[in-house]
């Protein structure tokens, strides 16, 4: 379908929040708890901040939750019981203020997804989504979006990117899809028709650092590389890396119980934990925090584009943000293109 | 720290040490651990107040440790964190060498553990302006409201082990909220897994936090669990007396008197 | 709605509590039966995340109880037992945990009648706090869903 | 509504048979006919086994395809769902979802040689492909298997050893560690490489499938080169920790390779590609 721009007033984004409220829509917009801004259920538009760069964690888990039922069990006499989650219950989500990396990372998500077996539980979870984009007017050292494919006003992955012209002006709407143009429908007064505004000149400049597809064809032949142990010495294995990544997808299946009923659960889990590939012999092939740097690095640069056609990585940095010891993956991607094998 | 670098030149050139821990500059205006192998390295090293990382917490990581003999660039926080895996037999002064840095920026080396601890008892471990302030107002809760609040908070928390992965007291190899046979603590994040790690982690600790708030620094959703310590740090030291880190102390947890007081035992 | 019937779990020790609670029995002694009780072979072996883990799976109130100071079979195990039920107890309260449902007692071999009062006097003070629905909601475990025995 | 991939079939636990210490072997029918009707798998396949409130487990299916009806599956008592899974009584319902994974190619085998090479518990993997090869024997020339165990109390299915060595159409050696032989031991003493480089077994028109603990394996490999066989001829099964079987958690990765769906069967020349990483 041929996006269809449209103007949208600065203050016509209340008018169009209040819309959807009024037609029971469930809004998950970036709101500010401990000077962190996550995605949470909004109730008021006043509450929803804007200006930010990137918010700390992703908008994954509105499709991939951190920990979503599977089924439920009841164990009786005669028997044994078991309900799947009903998919009807899914509600369905506008998840507001997305930056166009987390909206590419959506895709990136479902690729992982899809792959081969299809996961009816994540489909329809995203089938539910309406993606509202926001493209960045910002971005700070350690963004990196056009390194690998993507830019501050990327449309992919959004149903209608909303691109800031200028501050305090008003909002470029970009239709992009169907989800997006039953919206629209909602409140057609407020999407006025426009001239053609050039938007790339109020987005952010990312500078493209390094060459995506270099780095690919260099880890092909750098797994052996000692500069794996270097760059991961400091590395602490914790999870953080993982569970604010956009793309990261990697998950535990847990069981909990009580008395004779519980559920099974599908949590997220993390590449960078040692116990993620301990078997229960005790050995563990990926026994040491190098070989488990190297398989996040792998995975997102290699492995997946080989085998699902997409990079595991949208330019986000959130991981780098969000690192206690300041591994930065832009500065580790940089040096792996550097190094000579 | 122009001391710091030639220290650690010598250190290395000398062959004392295999690797000195320090810090260097990092990205967005944040520093970070630097292992100094090689002289040339050493020049990177820098030190300011901006280094609060505990660096103590990579004295027990196997990558580090197996490396051989280590120096450490050690701040008031991380020699206290030092003496008390001295105490538990992480650490001792065959594998590891202090260059102290004073709260006066001053570097001073240390022959052994020993004048480490004289050093560190000169110093009581207090709790900032905005800590205490925060733990008044817990105090002034009712227990209803403290209970809404911890779950609140703990709520975001999505398990990925940052605090306890920059802990310097949390070493162990497998952890309880590893262990799957009993499975103490539930796996998934949820409400009720989020607060049984967070108390499981609290317990673990008391006795042995040191109060670097390494664990809250580490936090990517800033939850506020160094709360949960320093108030077990500050419980401890009214029931069982002043505490510090010591070589050759008795480890509140794991020992008693037979006069220890309580008002709630019927 | 029945009555609230509050669910005790009582977590002894084999020498001193556990015998008292036998006595209470053979004495004929007639306490409130909404006690189970869970026999260590000593307080110093009683875990806190046991207390955490009655909680989740459903107990409105819990007793703790062993030998009283320097009754220990083992010498100190009562005595370590304290110091940490001393650190559990203002971590408890610190989290907001009910420290009211939570009854720690030194009962001896010999002390049938302490142990009924205790059980009696738990049984009657959980009874009117309720039940615990404050946990209960957090470990999503549904009220009264496994009846009795 | 649509399928979820997490679903287990339910099975109820027909028959347990004890095996070796800490070892048993599960048969297990599903507990709905129309699972029954719908489920096929083929030799090398894997699934996840559950038991309701603890969690699930990886292991093969170790009963043959060409017998219908059941699966059976046998496992060793080491964490937490393998012990859950040994508490369960016969008629106790346990969850299970499969098949995942590659097959041993079996039909290309036609009109070769079979060697099989197991150590302990790595039998039942191999297992479903003897039986598999054993029930249409006509296929096949001669078929040699060599299983060997720390002692003669570890070796697993000790009942269809003995079928297996009266049978005169299958070469049987069994052999346990030295120190490991009871009184009356008359098989081999010694290790699973050392007995394979004593009994030489020709390399040509045939198919070697090694299974077995990795040291055994590393160390079966080498011998098996000196006697002529090709990388491409020599197959073996990796066991890496899996969660979800298809191909999405992430765990069971070896460098691009997901064991749970380019394997579990890999050829010697397909395992010297990928990184050491299992």
């Amino acid at each position: 379908m041929n996006i269809d721009k449209r103007l949208v007033r600065k203050d016509s984004l209340e008018k169009l929040f209040d819309i959807l409220k009024q037609n029971s829509k469930k809004i998950f917009a970036p709101s500010t708890k401990n000077g962190k801004i996550s995605f949470r259920d909004a109730e008021k538009f006043s509450g929803i901040v804007t200006g930010y760069v990137q918010t700390s964690q992703s908008s994954k888990e509105v499709a991939f939750p951190r920990t979503e039922k599977i089924f439920d069990y009841s164990k009786s006499k005669d028997g044994m019981s078991v309900k799947g989650i009903d998919l009807k219950d899914i509600p369905e989500v506008i998840l507001w203020g997305v930056r166009p990396c987390d909206a590419t990372g959506i895709g990136e998500l479902s690729s992982v997804f899809n792959w081969d077996y299809k996961d009816e539980i994540y489909n329809n979870r995203l089938s539910k989504i309406t993606v509202f984009g926001f493209s960045c007017n910002n971005s700070d050292e350690y963004c990196f979006c056009t390194s690998v494919g993507g830019n501050p006003g990327n449309t992919e992955g959004s149903d209608i990117l909303f691109t800031q012209t200028g501050e305090n002006s008003d909002y470029l709407a970009e239709i992009i899809t169907e989800k997006g143009l039953a919206i629209v429908s909602l409140a057609p007064d407020l999407f006025e028709i426009t001239n053609n505004i050039e938007k790339n000149k109020f987005l952010a400049k990312v500078p493209v650092r390094f060459n995506h597809e270099e780095i690919k064809e260099k880890l092909d032949k750098f797994f052996e590389s000692k500069e794996w142990i270097e760059q991961s010495l400091r590395c602490i294995g914790c999870g953080a890396c993982a569970y604010v990544c956009p793309t990261c997808a990697c998950f535990d299946i847990q069981d909990e119980a009580h008395g004779r009923k519980g559920s099974r659960v599908r949590c997220w889990d993390s590449c960078g934990f040692s116990h993620f590939t301990l078997h229960t012999s005790g050995h563990n092939p990926r026994d040491v925090q190098s070989q488990r740097w190297r398989q996040r690095i792998m995975h997102k640069f290699s492995y997946m584009p080989e085998r699902l056609s997409v990079y595991g990585c949208t330019g986000c940095g959130r991981c780098s943000r969000a690192c206690p010891v300041d591994m930065n993956i832009l500065e580790h991607l940089i040096s792996i293109q550097e190094v000579t094998v | 720290m122009v001391d710091l670098i030639k220290r650690a030149k010598e250190l290395i050139e000398s062959s004392a040490v295999k690797v000195v821990i320090g810090y260097e500059n990092g990205t967005g205006n944040r520093t970070r651990a630097l292992f100094v192998e090689k002289t040339e390295d050493a020049d990177k090293l820098i030190f300011d107040s901006r280094c609060i990382q505990n660096l103590a917490a990579y004295v027990t990581k196997r990558e580090v440790k197996d490396k051989g003999k280590m120096a450490i660039a050690a701040t008031l926080p991380v020699m206290r964190s030092i003496i008390q895996l001295a105490s538990e037999f992480q650490v001792n002064d065959n594998n590891l060498l202090v260059l102290g840095i004073t709260p006066e920026s001053k570097l001073i080396e240390f022959e052994n553990l020993v004048e480490v601890e004289t050093f560190v008892h000169q110093y009581q471990i207090e709790i900032d302006a905005r800590n205490k302030e925060m733990l008044d107002r817990l105090d002034n809760m009712t227990k209803a409201e403290r209970w809404k609040f911890w779950i609140d908070e703990l709520a975001p928390c999505f398990k990925c082990y940052a605090c306890r992965a920059a802990c310097p007291m949390c070493y162990c190899h497998r952890c309880t909220v590893d262990f799957n046979q009993p499975q103490w603590i539930p796996v998934p994040s949820h409400e009720l897994g989020n607060l049984e790690w967070h108390i499981m982690r609290a317990i673990h600790l008391t006795g042995r936090c040191i109060d670097c708030d390494a664990c809250y620094n580490a936090c990517p959703l800033y939850i506020p669990i160094n709360l949960l310590t320093k108030k077990m740090m500050l419980d401890a030291r009214e029931h069982f007396g002043g505490y510090q880190p010591a070589l050759k102390g008795e480890h509140l947890m794991s020992t008693y008197k037979p006069d220890d007081k309580e008002n709630f035992i019927q | 709605m029945a009555e609230f019937e509050p669910k005790i779990v009582a977590f002894v020790c084999n020498w001193c509590t556990y015998a008292g609670a036998d006595l209470t029995g053979t004495s004929r002694i007639k306490y409130a039966s909404n006690v189970r009780i869970v026999r260590f072979p000593c307080t110093g072996r009683i875990d806190y995340m046991l207390l955490l883990k009655a909680f989740d799976e459903g107990a409105d109130g819990i007793i703790v109880s062993g030998c009283h100071p320097n009754d220990c079979h083992y010498t100190s195990g009562n005595f370590h037992a304290r110091r940490r039920w001393i650190m559990f107890r203002s971590l408890c309260d610190f989290t907001g945990i009910d420290t009211e449902r939570i009854k720690f007692s030194w009962v001896s071999a010999a002390e049938g009648a302490k142990w009924a009062d205790i059980v009696n006097a738990t049984v009657a003070s959980v009874r009117e706090l309720g039940p615990y629905s404050e946990y209960k909601k957090v470990a999503k475990y549904p009220e009264r869903e496994v009846s009795h025995g | 509504m649509m399928d979820n991939l997490y679903m287990p079939y339910l099975m109820r636990i027909e028959r347990i048979t004890y095996e070796a210490p800490g070892v048993k072997t599960f048969m297990l029918r599903f507990v709905n006919e129309a699972d029954q009707a719908k489920f096929s798998y083929k030799a090398g396949q894997f699934g996840e086994y559950s038991v309701y409130g603890v969690g699930e487990s990886t292991f093969c299916i170790a009963s043959p395809p060409t017998r219908k009806g059941y699966i059976e599956c046998t496992f060793r008592q080491t964490g937490k769902v393998t012990n859950a899974l040994s508490g369960c009584e016969e008629g106790s319902i346990i969850g299970f979802r499969g098949p995942y994974g590659n097959i041993f190619p079996i039909d290309e085998w036609k009109g070769k040689n079979l060697l099989f090479i197991a150590g302990g518990i790595a039998l039942p993997p191999m297992r479903c492909v003897i039986w598999n090869a054993l029930d249409m024997r006509e296929n096949f020339k001669d078929v040699t298997i060599i299983y060997g165990a720390r002692t003669v109390k570890d070796l697993v299915y000790k009942d269809e050893l003995k079928d297996w060595e009266l049978r005169k159409d299958v070469k049987l050696i069994t052999t346990v560690d030295p120190g490991g032989e009871s009184p009356d031991w008359h098989g081999e003493i010694g290790f699973v490489p050392t007995v394979v480089e004593k009994i030489a077994p020709s390399s040509k028109d045939t198919i070697a499938i090694v299974c077995g603990p990795p040291v055994m394996i590393k160390y079966t490999f080498p011998v098996l080169a000196k006697l002529g066989f090709a990388d491409e001829n020599i197959y073996t099964t990796l066991e890496n920790r899996m969660k979800c079987g298809f191909g999405k958690c992430g765990r069971c990765n070896v460098g691009r390779v997901y064991v749970c769906k380019d394997g579990p069967v890999f050829t010697l020349a397909q395992l010297k590609e990928l990184p050491d990483e299992y």
